[in-house]
């Protein structure tokens, strides 16, 4: 690497703000602290053990992707396959409360919504069971169904992503 | 013995639960509201599930939220620490209703002991001298003031739905008391919507001393010693040791007979603590009872060798006394607990913040209660409690002396702590000597920031703060 | 008392030594070498002086610098630790010339504690057994085989001046035993410069177990129970607990009746450790006597309540026993100590380096002695204890779930440490039994490292480092 | 890297603000910290107390400027201010053992040196007493006093910086 590959790097370093920078090509390392401090606070300490930890590391009732930010490049039941475009554009439907999810309003009706499917406002896209109640979960702006992330019967925890949706 | 329990708490209490615990063998679920993603209490845990944002109304205190999630990961008993749930009657029937084991009193024994005049009525029965004064709240000033004739001035008036000094007045001569009462009751009216006050004689400059007890499901009962709490400011307790220097063998074990058979009488169960007054001659006047384990439990765990929250949890699994604890509990050296809490140690404004340098003190004779980490960050949504440094030594003075070197090693960067406060205490000749009382720390703060008046230096507030020991809230 | 001590050490000892002298208002001055300027003892020191480079052999091995550093900071005591020149008669002797009081036992005590032969022989006049064999050198192999004839086989020949395993020979029979003396001979020449042996009888599998004692200066000894220390790698210590599984209380009483008299006879003061093999039988062997403090210290300290480095400051001092302890001596419950070494657990390969993440596990009945912090750096001049860690439970078993929990909950990132291979000890049900000796460890790995063949399958050097369990250096 | 390159790495790192570089080529490798520490150098632990924690925190017997890097810019007792660039070149000597220092053969006698003299290797700049020896200091090269930055009679630890010597 350069010097003016180095400083290129540095400049970039400090005007995005990160924390840290390292980067290795074979024997030759570089690393850039700036001046910020961990901006970032899932790089130290129990970060080691970051996202894993905090939300699934022993969590049997732990959903496939949890708590992804940006959302998955591609989740494994979308086939409208989206580029990263599109994906920062998608809207994300999380849990208000901790529950059990359900797809559909019995055991035997078909799910409130698919995956491709156009929504609208105030439409029910789940319900989530708490304490016995059940709660409708309803999309609140228009647009298509871009994934469903839990599968039916799962529990749920508070600001858990159910749904991306990418709005019309 | 549970398989698993859910943990409806955060920083170190849960952590304390988790500890226990690991020790018995039972697996954990943490809650934690989305400001503490990156807790210790999290970490820790063998399942964590996220409840709700930062604000306790919408997490640790939502009880169906709390409830939601001990049903999905299917647990068979929930801890509440202290604070947020832990007295709340409603949560701990809901519990029993779900078929989840609260781990605590029976919900009616809550109920009974979150009431101060029933509890005033069943600790007095038995034989505890409590606080004279209205049997109720107060009909009239007549009442009033043929009451404090009768109890002797001076007398405090209190808002019976109330708490903080609001409508509370302290009236020294009979002169005063009809102004102070109306006063008082248009003041409680406006802050709590219920104007109701009742009178209590006042004890100018109490020591708060409390005792600490369990009981099982088999209606057995043990006292562990009591507690000293007086070292407060504003009717937050700072410092606490045991045994406290002012009780006499004699006094204690005749406080702990009656106690033994006051909890035995009414059913208690699980871990408890009667709180007191003791006035300038030495007597005890009983106050309430926290029917919960209390943030200053680890003095008594180091005097007795008792693990408390261990007892808690097999006394809930239905163990019986015999079985967890020594008898006779024997006592051995002293213990302090010093609360180091993030906040400015001269005008005690909170300073939440992220510890960005921590060294833990170690060694002989200190334990470290605390979820804080290097990096770890003290959120400003709850309480400021950051570690409970105790200390135990075979005297006193070891004691005092180990808890000064465990506060010289203890390093806290990145946000203000209590530990110079609590090195200035252990320094002063009145806490050294064992003679001091609620005031304590207005009496320090007053020497100490002379150049720098404060508001309580206000002379009313002054006097309702040091009356108010007996509000300590914990 | 002392005004001021220097401190010979670093590390963890050093920072204990300073929490003696903090809780005692001693002064402290702390050396260090350039590879330890940022060290916790340095910081925690009121004085502290930089006594050169990091290769110990000129910083806190080299007497002129440390004797240098204690004149130019006008102290009145040097406490030593353990290792580096603790044990160096020479060491003490130069202290006491330069008017500077040595915290241990005095020189020509060290110096004859130093000497196996001149110990052995004051220790079996007291009536302690000794392992039987040559009473000094080997003069001829006529000589070993009347001896091995006479105590019976199998046998064990030692380089006199060796240690480590080198002219280390187990002899099984008599026909191999004249040319193992050769071989013994030739290789103990070749390593050491002096081709002398001798004889002792081999205990298969023996367990370590010391006595801890102390000695005042006006002829008053105690005893502080035993520690057991069976559980080691290649002579290296690594778990500690107090009481021993294996010892009846007889045995303790007698071993301490006589040991108590044994010290008072050669006139030993301060702190020090008998150490012992306990054969298949649950006879104890004299093996040596360490004049200083031990790193498995806490142990007793926990069962005990006796603070071991305050005593010694105390009774270098020149105070008596009976104002330092409570006497009786009090025991209770179970202490069990886990060294967590910068090592690869598998490999036990030094694993120096940068700490870039740790948290310290807290609470009720839990210790650590550590100089380790978020950042601090183990480096690969010194040994690798990182930290102790102790607890302390009603039982054993109390005490190891203890363990179990705060190992669990011990975080260290950058470096390698034994945490691991502790959570297997503990898990084993060997351990848990109680019924193990020194050879546990060499099993536990080849249970669980069966696919990872080392270089410790060797079947010869199995069996030294099995017998050679006597020989752990602390 | 040639040294020039590393100086502008250091001028980068310094006009940036970054707190610390780390470039590693094959076997070579340059770490810099800048000056300011991260953010705020009070609040970090233990580099909080770097330099004076270690050597001087409470140590009565320190030396005025202990283990300067670089040296003092204007020692008290030095004439010959030298400009930034001449200091660089600057040569260092410190004590090879603790012990008290002593810039003369006996109390009445003149010092070995002074301020300003030109001296010649192995020439004995001062004593320093350790355990009743006295120990020669002697220089390595010839060259000028620029400083002497320890009092007569005060002790000194290991490493610590006696003399400034400007190299001929």
């Amino acid at each position: 690497m350069s010097i003016d590959e180095i400083k290129e790097l540095i400049h970039v370093a400090r005007d995005t703000g990160i924390y840290e920078l390292e980067v290795q090509q074979g024997e030759n390392k570089v690393r850039i602290r700036t001046a910020a401090g961990p901006a970032n606070p899932e790089m130290t300490f129990p970060a080691a053990i970051p996202v894993p930890v905090t939300t699934s590391h022993a969590i049997p009732i732990q959903p496939p992707q949890p708590q992804v930010t940006p959302p998955p490049s591609e989740p494994s039941a979308a086939p409208p396959a989206s580029s990263p475009q599109e994906e920062d554009k998608n809207i994300k439907v999380t849990s208000p409360i901790v529950g059990t999810y359900y797809d559909a309003p019995s055991p035997n009706a078909p799910p409130f919504v698919k995956v491709g499917d156009r929504i609208e406002p105030r439409q029910v896209l789940c319900i989530i069971e708490s304490m016995k109640l059940m709660n409708e979960i309803e999309a609140e702006v228009a647009g298509t169904v871009v994934a469903k992330l839990v599968e039916n019967g799962r529990p749920v925890e508070y600001g858990e992503t159910l749904f991306l949706i990418r709005p019309v | 013995m549970f398989r698993k329990i859910l943990i409806a708490n955060r920083g170190e209490i849960a952590l304390r639960v988790i500890c226990a615990c690991k020790e018995l063998g039972i697996k954990t679920v943490a809650v934690y509201s989305e400001a503490d993603r990156h807790s210790l209490h999290v970490r820790f845990a063998d399942e964590a599930i996220c409840i709700g944002p930062a604000k306790s109304s919408r997490s640790y205190l939502d009880i169906p939220s709390v409830i939601s999630a001990a049903e999905i990961t299917n647990v068979d008993g929930v801890h509440p620490g202290y604070g947020f749930l832990s007295e709340n009657a409603d949560f701990a029937e809901v519990c029993e209703l779900s078929g989840i084991k609260f781990i605590g009193p029976k919900p009616e024994v809550i109920r009974q002991m979150g009431s101060k005049q029933r509890a005033r009525t069943i600790i007095e029965s038995a034989g505890i001298p409590i606080l004279r004064g209205s049997r109720g709240v107060l009909n009239s000033a007549e009442e009033a003031l043929s009451l404090a004739d009768e109890i002797g001035y001076p007398v405090m008036l209190k808002a019976a739905e109330g708490g903080g000094g609001r409508g509370m007045r302290i009236a020294r001569c009979e002169s005063e008391l009809p102004a102070l009462v109306a006063q008082a009751q248009s003041e409680a009216a406006a802050a709590f919507s219920c104007g109701d006050v009742y009178l209590e004689k006042l004890i100018e400059a109490p020591r708060h001393i409390e005792f600490q007890f369990l009981g099982d499901e088999h209606g057995d009962v043990e006292i562990l010693g009591e507690r000293e709490c007086s070292i407060q400011r504003r009717h937050q307790k700072l410092l606490e040791e045991s045994p406290s220097p002012a009780l006499s063998p004699g006094l204690r074990a005749r406080t702990s007979d009656r106690l033994r058979e006051a909890m035995r009488s009414i059913g208690y169960t699980n871990a408890g603590t009667v709180e007191f007054l003791m006035d300038e001659n030495g007597e005890l006047y009983f106050i309430e009872v926290n029917a919960r384990i209390q943030v200053e439990h680890p003095v008594t765990e180091f005097v007795t060798g008792v693990d408390i929250v261990k007892s808690q949890l097999r006394i809930a699994a239905g163990e019986h006394l015999d079985d967890i604890l020594p008898r006779p509990i024997s006592f051995s050296g002293h213990a302090i607990e010093c609360r180091i809490n993030a906040e400015n140690p001269e005008t005690f404004a909170p300073s939440p913040g992220r510890i960005t340098g921590l060294n833990l003190p170690c060694g002989i004779g200190v334990r470290v209660d605390t979820a804080a980490y290097t990096d770890s960050v003290i959120p400003p949504y709850y309480d400021s409690l950051v570690a409970k440094l105790i200390t135990h030594g075979s005297d006193r003075d070891e004691a005092i002396a180990r808890m000064k070197r465990a506060l010289d090693m203890f390093v806290i960067e990145g946000i203000h702590t209590t530990i110079p406060l609590h090195e200035q205490i252990l320094s002063s000749d009145a806490f050294v000597s064992g003679r001091f009382d609620t005031t304590f720390l207005t009496k320090l703060n007053y020497n100490h920031n002379h150049n720098h008046p404060e508001e309580n230096h206000n002379s009313e507030e002054l006097e309702l703060s040091r009356a108010a020991g007996s509000l300590s809230h914990d």
